[in-house]
């Protein structure tokens, strides 16, 4: 069973991103839950959401000691980076997050995705960007089933938007396998 | 008959200001951009473009700004 | 010599309010607190927030506050001010609050004259939940319960308590006002200031009704929510002297 | 000591009330309970200081007494059972937001519109909390025309000590009745222990917020034990019961109220006939008399539980006797007063059957 | 069978509400439940005959529900806490015209406007009635995605079948929270039992009533024991429990909706530490499935009923058990949700303290 | 040859009333009664009666009736009406039930513009629960909440749903009559059936109120009560057509 | 021209009668009168004073009696 | 213990009757209950009381097997007769009430309380004959009792008003010991 926190700001896709990647790892055959954050906290704010991926009956789908955080925003990093499981991973923004964790049992991986995003002509698949880095990183799921997923939730999508997304997928995939990592 | 222009200066809290831009669309002197860096919040806040001692300063300390500012991020400093 | 000419008023504490960019309540929080200091009844005036947006507007206003189930503000109010009647007591209420669910008690309030001063945010939507229809949605306005725009036939036209209001008489003063722009500011200032007036002096129920801009929940630029509120809103809310018994 | 007056239940509490210092009444009209809100308007109005508000709904009539209690007031609203349903939002409010009150419910037949005459189906009601969340309501259950004055000047009381909403609980019989009733005296508002929290502005002193808004979780977890360590503080302090013949009993029916008056008449016929019954009567429903009546469990076997309802504190009984001995229950819903000799008929009935005349 | 889908469970009740054959929804904005109206007001609009209101209130919305009832429609509203408080004059008055209707509360944190976090605080509310009078509610308490939708299909069948409302107790958190659901087909309007009581206008029968008035004291205790048994038929007809590895267990946690879901988590690591522990899950509240638990009680003998509240189930498993079995509560009011872990820790030092290790 | 020209309409049961002598309510029923037959909509009609004296009128009308709680009738009948929008609905409420505890919703279903018809029986007091003070008493009057009476600065004067009503687009048509004299009747019946007309042609929400005595409370005798709406009553709520959407 | 006044009669039902007399204050013709007997609930009913046989009938079967009834006490025939 | 049940029409001055006598008997030192009946039954319907007098405690104060019936009208009359405690007395304003009782173990007293009244001048005091002839026959309280009752509960009452209640309750009352019975 693996959780992983998706967090950022409003705006910046991170709901979809956890639902894109609950879909795919429902499709995959996994058990699976996704639990958006909600607040009195007004628009604008942060925004994050849980996904639970387990091959058996999921209890708790709330963000307890994570695995995973996808971390898009300065805020989102103060707030999760304090509850993850030992030995977690942080996947961070490295555009928007320029500190490094405090903690010192922790994984960072850090990705210029807004640069990678730039590289590929537009800032709006930043997050597909993350995600195939994820993806890619934690092989939770494949970018096939991330791209299914996508299919699946977005009707009538626009097909050059759809490459566009497969584009940062791979973009971000190939970050990591590439080892461009610094 | 030639009314001396009272010269103004804003000071604008960055931790507050939350990016909505309205004081930049009330300044009638244009004295107020957005910022290249953002905040805690993750907003880029609104910047007053001049300094307290520098040159040819626009800003007459109207207020305009700070009356719109639904943050209370700027205050208005006149001489 | 540089004088400090404008800055956070005394009565709004230090804390950063968390109303989305732009947002018209905390511009209208600031010029209630403005008003409260000028008139110089901040040690005696007792608010009441709403549920809605406002909900935390305890967390702003330096005065004593007690909050108010959700559209019974005016209620609320009438029990504090029957028991101190030399206080200034007021209501914060959103449009939601105060023209859907408070519908009665609002009207009930005012027809009895209650002395107090009503501070209706009418941001034509319910803020805090989320942007669902409020009572003041204007007619095609989408909203997350009118995903095809408000219907006049299922949802009903948009009500205007206010003018409703104006028809009891107990109602003293009445105006409607917003803050979408400096001009319009200034004008709901000079409104809460005599809305405020006419409860020190008691001779009734007073409410301004403010037009605010929720770019948020209109899914608008701050600036365009502001020009919304001009082109459109006030087509259907004229911004008025509705009533007015202290001529 | 004052004079004996004959007096009608509803003009009790309203007196009592205001000897108690009571100056604010909201109230919405709805037999059998309007003789309260009409004695108050004529009350209040020669009072200094005092308010009657007719509210247009019993929603107002609740969320005014919030406001006044918040300005530091006594403050009452009465009503009976739909219009007690609808103060369910304001009572947990109050309760939240640890604002005392007097709530006065002259229960009717129910459910629904129901009719007018006297019944106690609002028990679970009253007891359980009909509102929503974590929270408890002290509910007093008079049973006689002095019990009525007694208990209302003790509901201020315990509104005031404990900070919260105190239900007076009648029904239509005890609020349209008259009886021989000597008034307590009138309290000096000047000597009440002085409220700290009260909103009356801020002269002076910083700024006070009264809210039961607490968006933190773990705030609002602390908010909530808070409250239940005063729940259990006031379970600790405040449960009381009556009991009427019960040394020698074999039999203990626990009844409330005007049940309990019955009962008692019941109890006195069937001691007639030969049989050793006795009553308990909770005088507090909430915090039920517990230790009472597990106490009496070391001795008797048998209780037999009379409601004008289809059972409902019978679950209270239950729960403080965890079994310990055999629990009747004999009950009518609906408005329908049971009398003393049907009462001490269904007494001996059960005696017998329970075989509890053997010698013993 | 239909596709699973991943679906949020607000939406889960929605779709499933519709593929019921709810025709008629009405209710108010509140969070956490605002993504269900949100559903229904896109979903009734493209329904034929299907009707969506955004009433002025939750008093409206319910009122509105009752009169669609009436009318023969499968009927449905649904709020959270508060809002449901102000619902409970009219859930009394559809117990009393015994109308069908289906009710959602998606709890919150309370009392007063509390936060927005899941809760169980309105146990007592919905199990007792929050409203007046003698009159029960039955409740549903589903526990995952795939149960939004099956209770939800079963809440308008026992409505209908036993004309009564019908409650669902969801929090916010399975409202908010999206899993793998298979949606039930929707059912065939047309094959529903009819209703020879609706009112739609007398056209070629006698004109028919639909009242809760029963000014007539006898007559209103005949309906009220009408009602009465009703309620014993339906707590001898639908009482429903779940049990998860409870053959050889020493100890049983009592815990439904998503205290449940957590204590399985729980047990499941409490089992792995070598503790003989299981879960039994209430899924219907009322009525309790108190003969599963009394059965229960003769191999376990120590019982930890475990809420999201300061401890308000626990009542009926007292009295399910009158004192059978010892009953421990763990339970963290105010919108904390415990985690499994916490809950592992709970049961292993309540093992211990019992000495429930010891060779048996 | 002799004809009977006046007898008990055919939607009228045969039970006596349980209204007092000289009681309004009980003339209102039968024109009602009279126009739903002479409109030939009884047996698809369904009423919804209120709480208050009129509380048992489903004993006295023989068409489908179902109950509402205190103040909610314009929400049942909003919910009946929807499901079954050819069946003609009326709601039958007191001027309490309908003023001040069901203010909410007859404002918002008006305002939604539902295709009901209320009668709204204003005898200017609670008279169900003896006579306590309702949101239409008169300045002045004398009511058992109201013992010296009804004083503008504690209760408020006299409220105008009516005319509040009329504001919300919803509502098509609105009058004011009496029953207190042959020619108030007849009008009353007239207005009535216009009322039903608007039902049935889908216009929108229809609302006739109407000044009734209430001999009993007034403590007068009933043709004093009849004087009284003519030479009180009827100033402060005056006898008109107040919105018209037909024409 | 003079208009033959068509001849009318009612019929009081006494058990239904609560004794309001309002049919008496707008009957134009004085027919009714208030019976001396009191009825089953204690009203002295309305009593209609002319028999369908009578001589000098006044009721004209205007039915305003019983248009005001309150209790549909009254029934009208005409000729 | 005694009930008693004062039932009439409303405006006949019934509940006053019994609250009167219940005053006064509470003054004489008796345990008292009073209970006015009510109903939705709308005004000018029928109105009674219940009055309990007793030496102990009074448990249940409603009309159930009443001993004696106050009875100004038919439908009193009705209603109460088939209540009555066996052996139960029946005192009855006979100008209103002219029908025999139907129980044949009750008593029945008849009084011509209109026709004593007209004699005294005043319709209005049917009621103080009525509950004199009440006084007289249950010698339950005093007549001089019912009179200090009446200036408790009426203030400020026009001291001729008060001669003529007291010239009603005495005629009432001579009317049973003088044995006028019919
Ligand atoms: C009884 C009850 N019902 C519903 C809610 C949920 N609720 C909170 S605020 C609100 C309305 C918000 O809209 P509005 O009053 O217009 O204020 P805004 O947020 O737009 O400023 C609602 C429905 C509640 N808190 N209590
Ligand atoms: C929730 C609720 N509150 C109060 C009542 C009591 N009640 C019944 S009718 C009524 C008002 C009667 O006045 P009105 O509506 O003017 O009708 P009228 O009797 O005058 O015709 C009231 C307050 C009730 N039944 N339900
Ligand atoms: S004070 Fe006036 S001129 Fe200066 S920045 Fe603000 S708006 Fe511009
Ligand atoms: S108006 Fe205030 S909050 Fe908005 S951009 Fe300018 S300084 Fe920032
Ligand atoms: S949602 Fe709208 S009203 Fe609420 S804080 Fe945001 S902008 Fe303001
Ligand atoms: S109290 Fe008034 S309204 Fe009610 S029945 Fe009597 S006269 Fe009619
Ligand atoms: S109007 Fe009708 S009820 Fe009144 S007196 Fe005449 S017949 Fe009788
Ligand atoms: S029908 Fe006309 S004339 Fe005849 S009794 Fe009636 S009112 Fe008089
Ligand atoms: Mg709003
Ligand atoms: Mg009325």
């Amino acid at each position: 069973m693996k959780k992983t926190v998706f967090a950022g700001f409003g705006g910046q896709g991170v709901l979809m991103m956890g639902y894109v990647f609950a879909v795919a790892a429902m499709r995959d055959g996994k058990e699976v839950t996704y639990l958006p954050a909600y607040g009195a906290e007004m628009r604008g704010g942060t925004a994050n959401c849980t996904v639970v991926v387990s091959d058996e009956e999921i209890f708790s789908p709330v963000a307890s000691s994570p695995d995973f955080a996808v971390i898009m925003s300065k805020p989102s990093l103060l707030k999760y980076e304090g509850i993850m499981r030992e030995g977690g991973v942080v996947l961070l923004n490295s555009n928007h997050v320029s500190r490094p964790l405090t903690r010192e049992d922790l994984n960072s991986i850090r990705i210029p995705a807004v640069e990678l995003a730039k590289e590929l002509g537009s800032e709006r698949v930043v997050n597909m960007i993350m995600l195939g880095a994820f993806a890619a990183y934690t092989k939770m799921t494949s970018l096939d089933s991330i791209m299914n997923g996508l299919s699946e939730i977005v009707k009538d999508i626009n097909p050059s938007v759809m490459k566009l997304n497969r584009k940062g997928l791979d973009r971000g995939a190939e970050y990591i396998l590439k080892g461009d990592l610094q | 008959m030639t009314v001396k222009p009272k010269k103004g200066r804003i000071v604008i809290d960055s931790r507050l200001c939350k990016g909505c831009y309205l004081c930049i669309s009330v300044c009638p002197n244009k004295c107020i951009v957005i910022s290249e860096e953002s905040n805690e919040k993750g907003y880029h806040p609104a910047e007053f473009t001049e300094t307290k001692d520098g040159k040819d300063r626009a800003c007459t300390g109207c207020a305009l700004c700070a009356c719109i500012c639904p943050d209370i991020a700027i205050e208005v400093y006149r001489e | 010599m540089e004088k400090l000419v404008f800055t956070r008023p005394r009565y709004m504490k230090k804390a950063p309010f968390h109303y989305c960019p732009g947002c018209g309540h905390s511009i209208i929080h600031r010029l209630v607190a403005e008003v409260i200091d000028e008139l110089g009844i901040g040690d005696k005036t007792i608010g009441v927030p709403p549920a809605g947006c406002a909900v935390l507007a305890y967390d702003y206003f330096d005065v004593d506050m007690g909050e108010a189930p959700h559209g019974r503000a005016a209620a609320v109010a009438t029990g504090i001010k029957r028991i101190l009647p030399d206080k200034i007591v007021f209501t914060y209420q959103g449009d939601g609050d105060i023209a859907a669910i408070g519908t009665a008690e609002t009207i009930h309030s005012a027809n009895r004259g209650e002395n107090i001063t009503v501070i209706f945010v009418n941001n034509s939507c319910y803020g805090m939940t989320g942007g669902q229809m409020a009572p003041t949605t204007l007619l095609g306005q989408k909203s997350t319960t009118t995903p095809g725009g408000r219907n006049k036939d299922r949802d009903g036209a948009p009500i205007d308590l206010s003018q409703m209001l104006a028809l009891t008489q107990g109602a003293a003063y009445i105006e409607r006002t917003a803050v979408n722009s400096i001009k319009n500011i200034i004008k709901t200032k000079k409104a809460l200031t005599k809305a405020f007036k006419v409860q020190m002096a008691g001779i009734g129920f007073s409410l301004i009704e403010i037009l605010s801009p929720c770019p948020t929940n209109w899914k608008m630029s701050t600036v365009d929510a502001c020009r919304r509120i001009d082109e459109e809103v006030t087509q259907t809310f004229p911004l008025k002297v509705i009533k007015d018994e202290t001529a | 000591m004052n004079k004996k007056l004959l007096m009608r239940g509803s003009q009790v509490i309203g007196e009592a009330a205001i000897r108690a210092g009571c100056r604010f009444y909201a109230g919405y009209p709805i037999t059998p309970q309007n003789e309260l809100p009409e004695f108050m308007s004529g009350a209040m109005a020669s009072l200094e200081g005092g308010t009657f508000i007719q509210a247009e709904s019993e929603i107002a009539a609740i969320n005014m007494v919030i406001g006044a209690s918040m300005a530091g007031a006594r403050a009452m609203t009465s009503s009976s059972s739909p219009g007690i349903s609808l103060k369910q939002e304001g009572i947990s409010f109050l309760a939240a937001l640890e604002l005392p009150a007097v709530i006065v419910n002259v229960m009717r037949g129910g459910p629904g519109l129901g009719n007018i005459a006297p019944s106690q189906g609002d028990y679970f009601q009253a007891t359980r909390g009909g509102g929503h969340g974590d929270y408890r309501t002290i509910v007093l259950a008079p049973a006689h025309g002095q019990e009525l004055a007694d208990l209302t000047e003790k509901a201020f009381e315990y509104a005031d000590r404990y900070r919260t909403p105190v239900m007076i609980l009648a029904d239509g019989m005890m609020g349209q009745m008259m009886e021989p009733v000597i008034l307590p005296d009138p309290v000096n508002l000047d000597t009440l222990p002085p409220k700290p929290w009260v909103l009356d502005g801020a002269q002076g002193r910083p700024s006070r917020i009264i809210r039961s808004l607490i968006l933190d979780t773990v705030g609002m977890e602390e908010h909530n034990w808070k409250l239940e360590r005063k729940y259990k503080m006031i379970s600790d302090e405040i449960p009381r019961a009556e009991t009427y013949m019960t040394e020698d009993a074999r039999l203990v029916v626990i009844a409330y109220g005007t049940a309990a008056r019955i009962a008692r008449g019941g109890i006195k016929r069937a001691r007639e006939m030969g049989l050793k019954v006795g009553l308990l009567r909770p005088v507090t429903l909430w915090p039920f008399p517990e230790r009472a009546i597990r106490e009496m469990s070391r001795l008797v076997k048998d209780f037999m539980v009379f409601e004008m309802n289809t059972g409902q504190m019978i679950d209270d009984v239950k729960l403080s006797l965890e079994g310990r001995s055999n629990v009747h229950f004999y009950g009518r819903p609906g408005g329908v007063v049971s009398t003393p000799d049907e009462l001490a008929k269904a007494i001996s009935s059960l005696y017998y059957r329970q075989n509890l005349k053997k010698e013993g």
